[in-house]
């Protein structure tokens, strides 16, 4: 199996999904690289990040279409083709951008199925760049995505990796509700092992990304690679540490994750997002609702502070979590008494 | 005039069940019976019956909370629009939507919508879907003259000129946004030259003429389905009615308001038309005023007595899977 | 003390604070009540709810500004002349609309201080109705406040009735950052005695509806009425409740709940929102973090179900919590062992 | 050219800082020194220049993530923007900012903007702001060829119209929004037309040419502080480099490229015309090159070795009080 980047995953999955079905498109500002120009085909940029690049040579651009800077128009166009039978990969550059979009996304997509009575859904991917870790500064680093969780009707994925990455993509583009697919941008250049044919990963379904008995902790997103680094160094002092990946945040696998709290009874949760009605809230708050009596201390999130995303990269570098701020996170739940 | 009896008997027919629907509507709302907001479509009537009679169920509308009008027009059944209002099991949308959400896919009614401005991106996506397929129909987003200043709606109209969609911009100007006068909201006073200027042919009519609105859409469809992009229709017919039911209208005057009656029905400027200028009987028109009167009151009766929504379904249809 | 409606407290507030500070202006759709009509001033009906009527007669087309539909125009008004010294009220007709303009909100006004190294911040309110219980649907009925406490920069306010929100809204005018003011349409109408002066209440304290020392309810906005009545009824048989009213979301006031926590060890938290990543999950998990040593049992959420709010008034009944619902769940978390 | 000596030295001294300070800022960037993204706005220039050059302290602008010209030309210190763009503790925006988010508010210039579009609707509210005091300043918008088709942007022109508020949109097309040509993505391709239909006046100007624009602007700002509304001005001056740095530009031919330097130097126009109408000379020029250099050398050699941020400073300022 060929190792491969995150972003050659999330390019395989489109194009795998293009080539078996007519009716996938891509839309999205410079999804194609660049309209209008006396632009080379195999020379297409293929996105800011270049997720997407090659497709327009193959698929033409009658469906990979480039757009203005146009997200309103972008995200209504995606649920409106969606409604009509297309199913729409529609790219928002940078989640960041939701605000000037959201409502198309949430009060028509999200809701099309049920205000609808059952009539249609809209069977729409969002595919969005997440994240701190640039030096993009407050409005281009954001960890957006609890707010699309706490939208009934949206689905949200968050892949740590190129191999999720990819079956969980192929997933969304087939399933028939709108999917907010959440790519990490410094993930995008992190190389895993990853089969060239077509696989799905189900959505709702957690991976373990590592056993453990003495503390769960349940990681999102680029978090997870801290977390197992930090389950390694744990190990070395006798703290055996479960790491879980929920993949999907909405829905979110809760059978997996208090499972394993059963076992460990104590429970740390990281995330990348701002503390607040967070993921990291909707776990905590779900293991003390029905996790309670394997509970054995207290739950602790760790997560960026309640703050904007600063743009200097020394503050930037203390606003995720880390390695060490997980170690010791565990570490305090572990020394509970 | 060049349409045949038939033709002209289906569009009064057609703004006859609107009149009948939102009056009748209207009755029950002030009674009680329906809940939310509702928001009538009378003197408005021509505009959605001019516009749709150039569709078949393979082109799409979408349309606003003022949608019973553009529904009936698409070809909703009645009987399925009152089970909806009155939020019943069987209703278009089994009760969840009510009056501002009711759509027919079916019938390529992409929904009524309570978000001023949400029905002209989704217009674009539809029509996004009938050029990527290659079909040769059109989407119609219906849109007030209050809706025309909302940035969705700018954008959809950007869009749809890049990418030379098949969509039709259909402005419903009918005086207000609310409260508010189109003289103040639309700052350059003219929705129609705006639209133009975004790049495609934009028609003004009188939205109370039904002759004038087939006519212009007859050419807008034309465009599009001949794969030559959008095309922008104003078409200008005030609302009777206050915004919503309730709403005591301070902002105009009691005369404004009856001369409209007077001198701005669509139905009345069809009917004396038609009579003039085709072999159309008062007697004929008669005839269908009570057919659609009589089909009302059954509806609406049918759907008063109709059972409710079952507890359960709060939870369904949510999504189509999710675990 | 007379009794008004929390419309007329509103009003009231905002009459005040006009009257006091000139730099105070009212901006938004119908605000006024229809300019460019032949209205009458004394007639003008203040919005569509008439919660500011009679501030454009009293204070003139300059302060109290009737828009065109175009709430990315409003917030950013609002934020582009709080940023340069004016102190505006926006009104964002329903929350529900926030996806049409959260950007200006978001990206813009609760960033400014941080972004912009201190140099400024964005001193205006956003008042905005939230709330189901009128049959008005999916898209006129959400409680969609999570969303903005999840936004660092934003203060969120949530008053349940009166009282709460005349002083709640002098200081949110007077508050040097962005505030969320949100009013639930179903306690417009309803009275309590409110002072004719000026007052102001402190963002950042929760009010102890009603002692108790068996189960510490937290509810908010609408829902403390249901808490109070549910706890009323509980006491009757023999458990003594406590109801917390937190009105301000974010700031939270953390010590008064984990005070009442460490009395009674049992929580259930009461919200009208959608459950995940809310307020309920936000309190919970802050509860197991910071008051897990006095937890006795598992935190129950009482919410509306993850599903969009539906039109017909047999089914929105069953959305929200209810008094009956929240009695069960205290009488759960009050008999676990 | 009615500008006297002092102004024209000011104008040329302005446009050749934002030259050198990009170019230099490169340098850096390319280096790996600076964090984040870049976007140089060398070609443009004269749009900056020209229309800040009618601005005090007093009015306000607000600009892009394209916006180190923008600040230069509102008159920012060089020496501490140096410091923001390579997010230095004692920069504009103690660091929190960066290149992105350049803010200044004593000199009226209320930041950048990393979300396109976004400057619209803050330059109306300062344009409120201006017209609810009585006072006679303007608050400009820069704005992108890009951004001329977001949401926000369209309504941002339709309220100042309604509200006749002293804002004026600057519109800077530089022929690409990241990959995307002109051409392409305004569907009408007249984005000052566009502009015009909402009701204000639009002027169309060369923005390689100084001169052009400054008359232009001259135009507007009477107009605006006159209290007649709002105006817009289509500036049309090609960027050199890509999108941001590290942008390959496969979407353009290098010819075009190179023949931008050669034709389209805002700079070089100036000098020229200048040397020809005015008793300014070719030592002039490079007396001021020289200290313009020397200036922005110093400027980032001392950012570079500026102190840092404190990691404290993560949660300050995030409000004024909390708690
Ligand atoms: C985004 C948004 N803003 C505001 C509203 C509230 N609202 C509902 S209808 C309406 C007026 C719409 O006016 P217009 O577009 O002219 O349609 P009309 O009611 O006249 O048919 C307003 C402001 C809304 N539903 N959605
Ligand atoms: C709302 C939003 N959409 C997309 C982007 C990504 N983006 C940044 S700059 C840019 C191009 C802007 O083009 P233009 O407005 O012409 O400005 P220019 O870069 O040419 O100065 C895009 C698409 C963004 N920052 N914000
Ligand atoms: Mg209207
Ligand atoms: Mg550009």
């Amino acid at each position: 199996m060929a190792k491969i980047t995150m972003r050659e995953a999330i390019n395989q999955a489109m194009r795998l999904e293009m080539a078996r079905d007519p009716d996938v498109i891509l839309i999205g500002e410079d999804v194609a690289g660049g309209r209008g120009c006396p632009v080379d085909d195999k020379e297409a940029a293929g996105g800011v990040m270049g997720v997407s690049a090659g497709l327009y040579g193959e698929f033409g651009a009658a469906r990979v279409i480039d757009t203005p800077i146009t997200e309103s128009a972008i995200m209504g166009a995606a649920a409106g083709a969606a409604l009509t039978g297309l199913r729409p990969i529609a790219e928002l550059m940078f989640a960041d951008f939701f605000g000037v979009c959201f409502d198309q996304v949430y009060n028509q997509a999200a809701k099309f199925r049920y205000m609808f009575g059952g009539q249609h859904g809209a069977p729409m991917v969002v595919r969005t760049m997440v994240g701190a870790g640039m030096g993009a500064g407050p409005q281009h680093s954001q960890a957006i995505y609890p707010i699309f969780a706490h939208i009934p009707g949206l689905k949200v994925v968050l892949p740590s990796g190129a191999y999720d990455a990819k079956g969980l993509l192929i997933q969304s583009i087939r399933d028939n509700d709108p999917v907010m697919f959440c790519e990490h941008k410094m993930l995008y250049g992190e190389e895993e092992e990853v089969p060239e044919e077509s696989y799905q990963i189900p959505l709702g379904e957690a991976r373990v990304v590592r056993e453990g008995s003495d503390v769960t902790v349940v990681a999102l997103g680029r978090m997870v690679h801290l977390a197992v680094e930090a389950a390694g160094e744990l190990e070395e002092q006798g703290i055996s540490v479960a790491v879980i990946d929920p993949r999907t945040i909405s829905p979110l696998d809760v059978d997996t994750i208090l499972d394993s709290v059963e076992e460990t009874g104590r429970v740390v949760v990281v995330d990348e997002a701002t503390p607040i009605c967070s993921m990291a809230s909707e776990i905590a708050s779900m293991i003390v609702s029905d996790g309670f009596s394997s509970l054995r201390a207290p739950i602790r999130k760790v997560t960026a502070p309640h703050t904007p995303v600063p743009a200097s990269p020394v503050l930037e570098a203390g606003y995720a979590p880390t390695a060490a701020s997980i170690r010791e996170a565990v570490e305090a739940v572990y020394n509970y008494r | 005039m060049n349409l045949d009896e038939a033709a002209l008997r289906h569009a009064y027919e057609t703004m006859r069940l609107m009149r009948i629907f939102d009056e009748t509507g209207r009755r029950e709302f002030l009674a009680g019976n329906l809940p939310g907001f509702i928001h009538m479509y009378c003197g408005e009537e021509a505009i959605a019956a001019g516009i749709c009679a150039h569709l078949t169920d393979a082109d799409y509308i979408a349309s606003t909370h003022r949608g019973h009008g553009h529904c009936i027009a698409k070809g909703c059944t009645i009987e399925d629009m009152a089970l909806e209002i009155f939020c019943r099991r069987d209703g278009l949308c089994r009760g969840k939507g009510g009056s501002m959400h009711i759509a027919d896919l079916e019938k390529g009614m992409l929904g009524a919508n309570a978000i001023v401005g949400g029905s002209a991106p989704l217009a674009v996506g539809a029509a996004l879907k009938i050029k990527t397929r290659g079909d040769s129909n059109v989407a119609v987003a219906f849109i007030g003259d209050g809706a025309s200043n909302q940035g969705t709606v700018f954008e959809a109209m950007n869009l749809a000129v890049v990418l030379k969609l098949p969509a039709i911009f259909a402005y419903e100007n009918n005086g207000y946004a609310e409260m508010t006068g189109v003289d103040y909201h639309c700052g350059s006073g003219d929705i129609a030259a705006r639209a133009g200027a975004f790049g495609m042919p934009a028609h003004k009519v009188d939205g109370t003429d039904y002759f004038a609105v087939h006519e212009a859409m007859a050419a807008a469809v034309e465009h599009a389905r001949a794969g030559k992009g959008p095309v922008s229709i104003e078409c200008v017919a005030p609302r009777w009615y206050g915004h919503f039911e309730g709403d005591p209208q301070a902002y105009r005057t009691k005369e404004e308001i009856a001369e409209l009656e007077q001198t701005r029905d669509p139905l009345t400027l069809f009917r004396e038309r038609v009579m003039a200028e085709s072999t159309l009987t008062e007697a004929d028109f008669a005839a269908i005023d009570a057919a659609v009167s009589e089909r009302i009151e059954a509806a609406m009766d049918a759907a008063r007595k109709a059972p409710l929504p079952e507890p359960a379904d709060l939870y369904t249809d949510v999504y189509e899977v999710y675990d």
